[in-house]
């Protein structure tokens, strides 16, 4: 009888829900859950990489039985998870550089393919590598590439804030138009950062045409949890951002982490999508559509738009980025997208006003 | 083991080490929020509490939550007019939680598998009388005993029951059920003594060596009004028709019988009267709105074909018909006679405006405080103004239904034992409220459209009244389901599954969690994503 | 000890030939070194090789000013470079072309003594049985049959260790060409 | 076992011979050879359980390469020139975690201008990047030092690059003694790392250390360095023993004991050429000791004190040098003779691969006991017509045929 009933009611998009069998909850709902990553770390209140982080490497430590090792950028994560001396990681784990995790963690696949080999064992342990968005989408761009185009069996997390967070919020080739960081200010005739720039790395990613490429956000744990499970069933590259709020950088409330991270997925703004060998499999429909303004007012990095004196072309052109990337993707209703979408940004510097 | 570098190799897990609690401003507490319906139920059912039970499939623990404040759920979920369902917060997403049909099945559960009460471990030798087996007099009765008292009812009808028995007619409440449930009252040990009328009431107290008396006199006297009348128009009341009803099971009056009233019982009497094959038509005074009938009671006389003469009043009644005065509703709603009249066909009257309480044993209590048709009580104990009488029931309020006579019952047992203690009862402060603002709504709405069927069907049954058929015990788990918990944990993980720094400890299956103040750095994601509003920050004394 | 210059063009095999040179040297027991000039030269370009041969450690690892030998392999770069720039008063030159020598180098026959200025058609030898213009072979074998240094065998011997099968017994035959062909002429034969 | 090979070949050769478990690739001259022939033993199955892996820039070698050594596994790379400063932030990071990789570094110059010859200037402007480096003066030495590199890395626990000189060596075709599998792996256990990324076993590794702790860090891994030096010695004994070969040490001496003018001090393939020009010399009578540097990091400030003993004058060859200063192997030796009455010049020449002949060697020798060396710093090869053809018309600045002294340089600018 418990099992024929649909769950929804109590709320089954939370994490557990006593009412479902243990196996069908989120891995975060378990007492036992592994917790990679554990308290003590120096993250800032409401840190969505620490979420990010944690929700990732526990669904893979679950996937593997705990056989994994992590390789991870420099950047707020890996300031905040080991200074010394004390460390929040309960897995094998290393910082080498901002922007060679992609390559550490091809050179620790191989070491464990060798060991294994040497050793007899039948299973190597898996690797994991990881960044932020500036040492993933740029200076660490390159090793990642080169990752993809090796097919290594790494999985590669990036947690996409969108900006430069551990130098004081400055901006990357994944902040978004309009948002304002420390590099690009809200002043003059243009305030925040440019239109036009940027790059799409899920997409390029996909162009590599590796095994498994998804975007994901810790607003839904129960689909990143699927995808970081997923991707584990793969071997050789594969690609997850996850969208992370970052209070600090985002001028949000510490509270809100997740509920900017959700709105970010409702309103379109950020598509959330699964691609396996380069094409779409299954794209996150948008629950409750939300008008991008509703996004926006929760962050002050776009405080210029949400004010009395913003630009209603603006945010025009930034609803406009999240229509787009509900058309293309098919974020509405039960169509599956039909064509692989283009970047974003193509969208945008076509249309260049 | 392996030779570890100075510093810039660390041991797993040493950030333990790091109290970042220090960090905090504000401190993320649990509060229970009281539900809007367990606040507007005038039984004072944790409701919340017991649809999370019946949620788990545990109907038995369900059960035994909502009978510790009701003892007659499977009545309850037949009669009570559920005015919880209209101010449920999950009507503000979809469709209110059925309530009343839960609680009906676990009434009808709990009768199904002859779920008994518990006989109070330890009896006090106290004694109390109780005058009334309604409603009132039997939760007083039930609540005294489960304290332990030695109770013992007098009533002055045949059954015990009330206007529950000689009110309510029998298509709302079929008499075994009602039967059982005043059974596994008198199992515990409670005595009833049937068709005395106690007419002294200190004599009776004194002699019989009580303790303490509650008074659970019911309303049983129908209101009347002067109707000018020629001899052959019947003028009934419509207690003794409901009454004649249940005693004797049939009642012939007339084929056109106005009703004459806009009230509960005016409803009743109508559709009892149409059951008997009579054409009832209600009469009156003013329009459906202001009608205080119950809506759904009254949706049903309707399409049981039952016709209302709105804005009208009876002005003089003749052989075969009733002279009928137009009213008006003047500005504060209230009607007002605008001289025009017309005729309406009928054969007897039935009239159903009010009923009053059997004053005659209260007059010969000198020092009983009386306000109009009530007897003065103390709402905090109900306890009138001579010591050791208490009063429940219709003689001490205006709200006549049966679910306020329970709680009314259920505060008098609690005035009674605080007084056989020597001390005052007084009702605990009730929790902050839970408002639908307080709740995450994202987290509950997500009906896929091989759900909604289901969702619909459960709606159509919370309406289902006793000709139907209860809901199933899958539309009862669902819609138990469909209970948001209102400002009240439902152990969904939330709160430990978006804590940033693994700060909430989860206790385990039904004990909920914990916050670890050593490492919460108070940032509030789990207030914002409690779905229940559960948690509260609050800030840190600094 | 015995240095040897060797100039080709770039695509000629001059550096396989100097390191088979010191092979040679290397399969008969001396010690020897080869080392090409270090270029990023491509195809066509003058390219020039080094080869030691020595009964003791050779040490030094510079280039060869004063070479006991110099082989060219191409005449055309006769007229580009001074190939015998500071070649041995007593040394070798061995120059590959059909033409008798003291027609393409009449000022150097007469600096050296007679008979070490030679000329083998080696380019003729390498397409009679390699089908390619790979001179290297014969103008090792010539080298052998002008100096004695090493043993016609031993540069058949290299070429087939490094090429196993086809090409290396077809530059071995090629190597025998131009080995006899070079004892008839220092015999005062035919071709003298 | 003899063979006649290319340098390139015998390197490769001799790494497989250590077996690694991870070997990277990036191709850039002239280092390339080794690691194509690496690749070739792994895919054609003579270098069992070994990884080769093709990586897309140096900076990603040195990363892989550090992924793989914290992964526990021997681990193998070579690169040069622009390609080792492309990974500088690797070679750094590499020591600091005290991974044992060992890495070819093909000397080279480093441009602008391009320049694909070999010279110092690469290998040396790592000097304080926490690695060892051992520069080899032939095949044979680099051969050796290869193998005893693995060694000495995990022992101490610091990265070791193997310094040969690009083209020179790496493309010399010359008579290499190859151990056998057998003496390299009694030489050469299997690799037990001292710590690596184990899930049975985790540890962070790569912590952020603050100012409470980082001097005292950096004074361990300098203790290493330190401890290093002895390390060195004894491997080199042991290897010495086992194959005969006289490789490797921290420095060699030649034709030492009695030239007590002059002794030079030589890093890399010069040694060899230097050799065979002072044995000429000994000829017309004139005694010079040369002193092979073979461990520029640790430096052997000791042993090089005790091989110059109380030599009046010693000239430093050098192929590198320190821009806005003088050079590099000089101010280490004058800090190893200090207080001492010995003389010390640098001799720069071979930049960009300028051959350094014999000649080159004997210019240096009577020009010093000519007493000509009378300042620290010399451009001792550069060619006056070379610069005076553009110097003239642009400064009206002329320079006299010959060396050019420091003081020349600068009293040309005033």
């Amino acid at each position: 009888m418990l099992d024929q009933i649909k769950f929804y009611q109590t709320g089954s998009n939370t994490i557990g829900n006593r009412l479902l069998n243990p196996s069908m909850r989120a891995i975060q709902a378990s007492a036992d859950r592994p917790n990679g990553l554990i308290s003590g770390h120096r993250a800032c209140q409401g840190c969505g990489e620490a979420l990010g982080a944690r929700y990732a490497i526990d669904a893979a430590m679950r996937a593997t039985g705990g056989k994994i090792v992590v390789a991870n950028a420099t950047g707020c994560l890996e300031v905040f998870s080991t200074p010394y001396p004390e460390s929040a990681w309960q897995l094998p784990w290393i910082h080498s550089l901002f922007g060679n995790s992609a390559a550490v963690g091809s050179g620790i696949a191989a070491a464990m393919k060798v060991r294994a080999e040497k050793n007899g064992d039948a299973v190597a342990p898996r690797v994991i590598a990881q960044g932020g968005d500036g040492g993933t989408t740029d200076i660490g761009f390159g090793p990642l590439s080169g990752m993809f185009e090796r097919n290594d069996d790494v999985l590669y997390l990036c947690y996409d804030n969108e900006a430069y967070m551990n130098t004081g919020v400055q901006r990357s080739s994944a902040t978004p138009p309009s948002a304002r960081t420390a590099t690009t200010q809200l002043v003059g005739e243009h305030p925040g950062a440019d239109w036009g720039k940027g790059k799409d790395v899920p997409m390029i990613a996909m162009a590599h045409g590796i095994p498994y490429v998804a975007t994901a956000t810790v607003a839904d744990l129960r689909d990143l949890e699927e995808k970081v499970t997923k991707a584990m069933s793969f071997h050789g590259a594969r690609y997850i951002q996850i969208l992370t709020p970052c209070p600090l950088g985002w001028g949000c409330a510490s509270g809100v982490t997740v509920t900017v991270a959700r709105m970010a997925m409702e309103t379109g703004f950020f598509p959330v999508y699964e691609a396996e060998y380069g094409k779409i499999t299954s794209v996150r429909k948008i629950r409750q559509k939300q008008p991008v303004i509703n996004y926006l007012k929760l962050q002050r990095r776009y405080a210029h738009l949400t004010g009395k004196k913003a630009d209603p072309n603006v945010l025009a052109r930034l609803q406009a980025l999240c229509d787009t990337n509900i058309k293309n993707f098919g974020l509405l209703g039960d169509d599956e997208p039909q064509l692989t979408p283009a970047a974003i940004q193509a969208y945008e510097r076509s249309n260049k006003v | 083991m392996m030779k570890k570098p100075f510093a810039t190799t660390l041991d797993p897990a040493t950030s333990l080490a790091n109290h970042t609690g220090s960090w905090r401003t504000l401190r993320p507490i649990n509060v229970f929020k009281l539900p809007p319906c367990n606040k507007q139920c005038p039984a004072g059912e944790n409701i919340q509490q017991w649809l999370y039970y019946a949620a788990e499939g545990d109907y038995e623990h369900a059960w035994r939550i909502l009978t510790e404040e009701n003892p007659f759920p499977a009545c309850m979920g037949r009669v009570c007019y559920h005015t919880c369902e209209g101010k449920c917060n999950r009507g503000f997403l979809d469709e209110s939680v059925g309530i009343n049909s839960v609680e009906r099945f676990l009434g009808d559960y709990a009768l199904e598998h002859n779920l008994a009460f518990k006989r109070p471990v330890r009896e006090t030798g106290k004694k109390v009388l109780i005058v009334g087996a309604g409603p009132a007099g039997l939760s007083a009765a039930y609540h005294l005993r489960r304290f332990g008292h030695t109770v013992h009812i007098v009533e002055m009808g045949k059954e015990a029951g009330g206007m529950m028995r000689y009110g309510i007619p029998v298509y709302r409440l079929p008499r075994n059920v009602l039967d059982a449930e005043i059974k596994r009252l008198t199992d515990m040990g409670i005595t009833l003594e049937c068709g005395r009328k106690v007419e002294d009431i200190e004599a009776e107290k004194k002699n019989g060596k009580y303790d303490a008396v509650v008074l659970g006199v019911g309303a049983g006297i129908s209101t009347n009004v002067d109707i000018p009348q020629g001899d052959t128009n019947h003028i009934l009341h419509a207690l003794s028709v409901l009454g004649d009803i249940e005693t004797s099971g049939d009642v012939q009056i007339a084929r056109r019988v106005a009703v004459y009233g806009g009230g509960n019982t005016a409803v009743d009497v109508a559709r009892s009267l149409r059951r008997l094959g009579a054409e009832p038509i209600i009469v009156y005074r003013r329009n459906r709105d202001k009608m205080p009938a119950n809506e759904e009671e009254m949706d049903a006389a309707i399409q049981e074909g039952i016709q209302v003469k709105w804005l009208s009043t009876i002005a003089g009644a003749q052989k075969d018909t009733l002279k009928i005065e137009k009213m008006a509703l003047d500005e504060t709603g209230y009607p007002q006679p605008t001289g025009e009249f017309e005729e309406l066909p009928a054969d007897a009257v039935v009239l159903a405006i009010g009923q009053n309480v059997d004053k005659s044993a209260l007059e010969k209590l000198k020092d009983l405080k009386m306000q109009k048709d009530a007897v003065e009580v103390d709402p905090q104990d109900m306890q009138t103004s001579i010591p050791g009488i208490f009063a429940a029931g219709d003689m001490a309020t205006s709200d006549r239904t049966v679910t306020h006579a329970i709680g009314m019952g259920k505060t008098a047992a609690r005035g009674v034992n605080a007084y056989l203690k020597g001390a005052k009862y007084e009702k605990p402060a009730k929790h902050e409220d839970a408002l639908f603002e307080d709740m995450h709504p994202w987290y509950y709405t997500d009906a896929p459209k091989t759900v909604r069927p289901e969702l619909e069907l459960a709606r159509r049954t919370n309406t289902f009244d006793e000709v139907q058929h209860g809901l199933t015990e899958e539309n009862a788990i669902f819609e138990a389901r469909r209970c948001l918990s209102c400002g009240n944990c439902m152990e969904c993980d939330n709160c430990y599954g978006v804590c940033p720094d693994s700060a909430v400890i989860k206790l385990g299956p039904g004990k909920g969690y914990e916050f670890n103040y050593d490492y919460c750095k108070g940032c509030g994601v789990c207030a914002q994503e409690c779905p229940c509003g559960h948690i509260k920050m609050v800030p840190e004394k600094i | 000890m015995l240095q040897v210059r060797l100039h080709g063009r770039g695509g000629q095999g001059v550096v396989t030939a100097a390191e088979m040179l010191s092979l040679a040297a290397f399969l008969e027991g001396h010690f020897a070194q080869a080392f090409p000039s270090f270029g990023s030269e491509r195809t066509g370009a003058p390219v020039v090789a080094y080869a030691r041969i020595d009964d003791k450690e050779i040490r030094t690892h510079e280039p060869i000013l004063e070479p006991d030998v110099v082989l060219v392999q191409d005449r055309t770069l006769l007229s580009v470079i001074d190939v015998f720039s500071g070649i041995s008063p007593n040394g070798y030159a061995i120059i590959n072309s059909a033409d008798p020598a003291e027609q393409v180098v009449p000022e150097l026959c007469k600096k050296l003594p007679k008979g070490h200025v030679l000329t083998v058609p080696a380019t003729q030898f390498a397409m009679e049985k390699l089908k390619k213009p790979l001179p290297g072979a014969p103008m090792l074998s010539s080298l052998a049959a002008a100096t004695d240094v090493f043993k016609l065998e031993s540069v058949q011997k290299s070429f087939q260790t490094r090429y196993p099968g086809k090409v290396g017994d077809a530059n071995a035959e090629t190597a025998a060409l131009a080995y006899n062909y070079l004892k008839e002429v220092i015999k005062g034969g035919a071709n003298a | 076992m003899l063979n006649q090979i290319e340098g390139s070949l015998g390197v490769a050769k001799a790494v497989a011979l250590c077996r690694p478990g991870v070997v990277c690739a990036y191709p850039i001259s002239p280092q390339t050879h080794i690691v194509e022939n690496v690749g070739k033993f792994v895919k054609e199955g003579t270098l069992k359980q070994c990884d080769f892996i093709n990586v897309e820039s140096e900076f990603s070698a040195m990363s892989v390469s550090i992924g793989s050594s914290a992964g526990g596994v021997r681990t193998y790379t070579a690169t040069a020139s622009q390609g080792l400063l492309f990974m500088a932030e690797g070679v750094y990071n590499a020591s600091g975690l005290g991974l044992p990789i060992v890495m070819t570094v093909a000397s080279r110059a480093i441009g602008s201008p391009i320049n694909i010859w070999n010279d110092h200037t690469d290998s040396l402007s790592q000097r304080d990047s926490g690695w060892l480096q051992l520069f080899c003066e032939s095949n044979q030495d680099a051969v050796d030092t290869h193998i005893m590199a693995f060694k000495i890395a995990e022992e101490v626990g610091l990265p070791v690059m193997v310094c040969m000189d690009g083209f020179v060596l790496t493309h010399a075709f010359e008579r290499l003694d190859i151990p056998s599998q057998e003496e390299v792996d009694k030489f050469l256990p299997e690799y037990q790392p001292r710590e690596f990324l184990d899930p049975k076993e985790p540890i962070s590794m790569g912590a952020m250390v603050d100012p409470d702790a980082f001097t005292e860090v950096r004074f361990l891994q300098e203790r290493k360095m330190v401890k290093a030096l002895s390390v060195i010695e004894r491997v080199t004994k042991e290897y010495r023993e086992l194959t005969g070969h006289h490789s490797g040490g921290l420095l060699d001496c030649y034709n030492c004991d009695n030239a007590t003018d002059l002794k030079l001090i030589i890093m890399g393939s010069t040694v060899g050429t230097a050799k065979d020009e002072i044995d000429r010399l000994k000829k017309e009578g004139i005694n010079v000791g040369i002193i092979s540097l073979k461990s520029f990091r640790p430096f052997p400030y000791e042993a090089l004190k005790q091989a110059i003993g109380n030599t009046k004058q010693v000239i430093c060859v050098e192929r590198a040098f320190s821009f806005g200063a003088r050079g590099i192997i000089c101010p280490e030796v004058k800090r190893a003779m200090e207080g001492t009455n010995c003389e010390i010049h640098t001799a720069l020449c071979g930049l960009g691969g300028r051959a350094i002949y014999g000649s080159t060697i004997n210019g240096i020798v009577k020009q010093a006991l000519a007493g000509k060396f009378t300042e620290e710093f010399t451009w001792f090869d550069i060619n006056s017509n070379v610069l005076n053809s553009y110097l003239k018309d642009t400064e009206g600045v002329t320079f006299p045929q010959g060396p050019i002294t420091d003081s020349q340089l600068q009293n040309s600018c005033k």
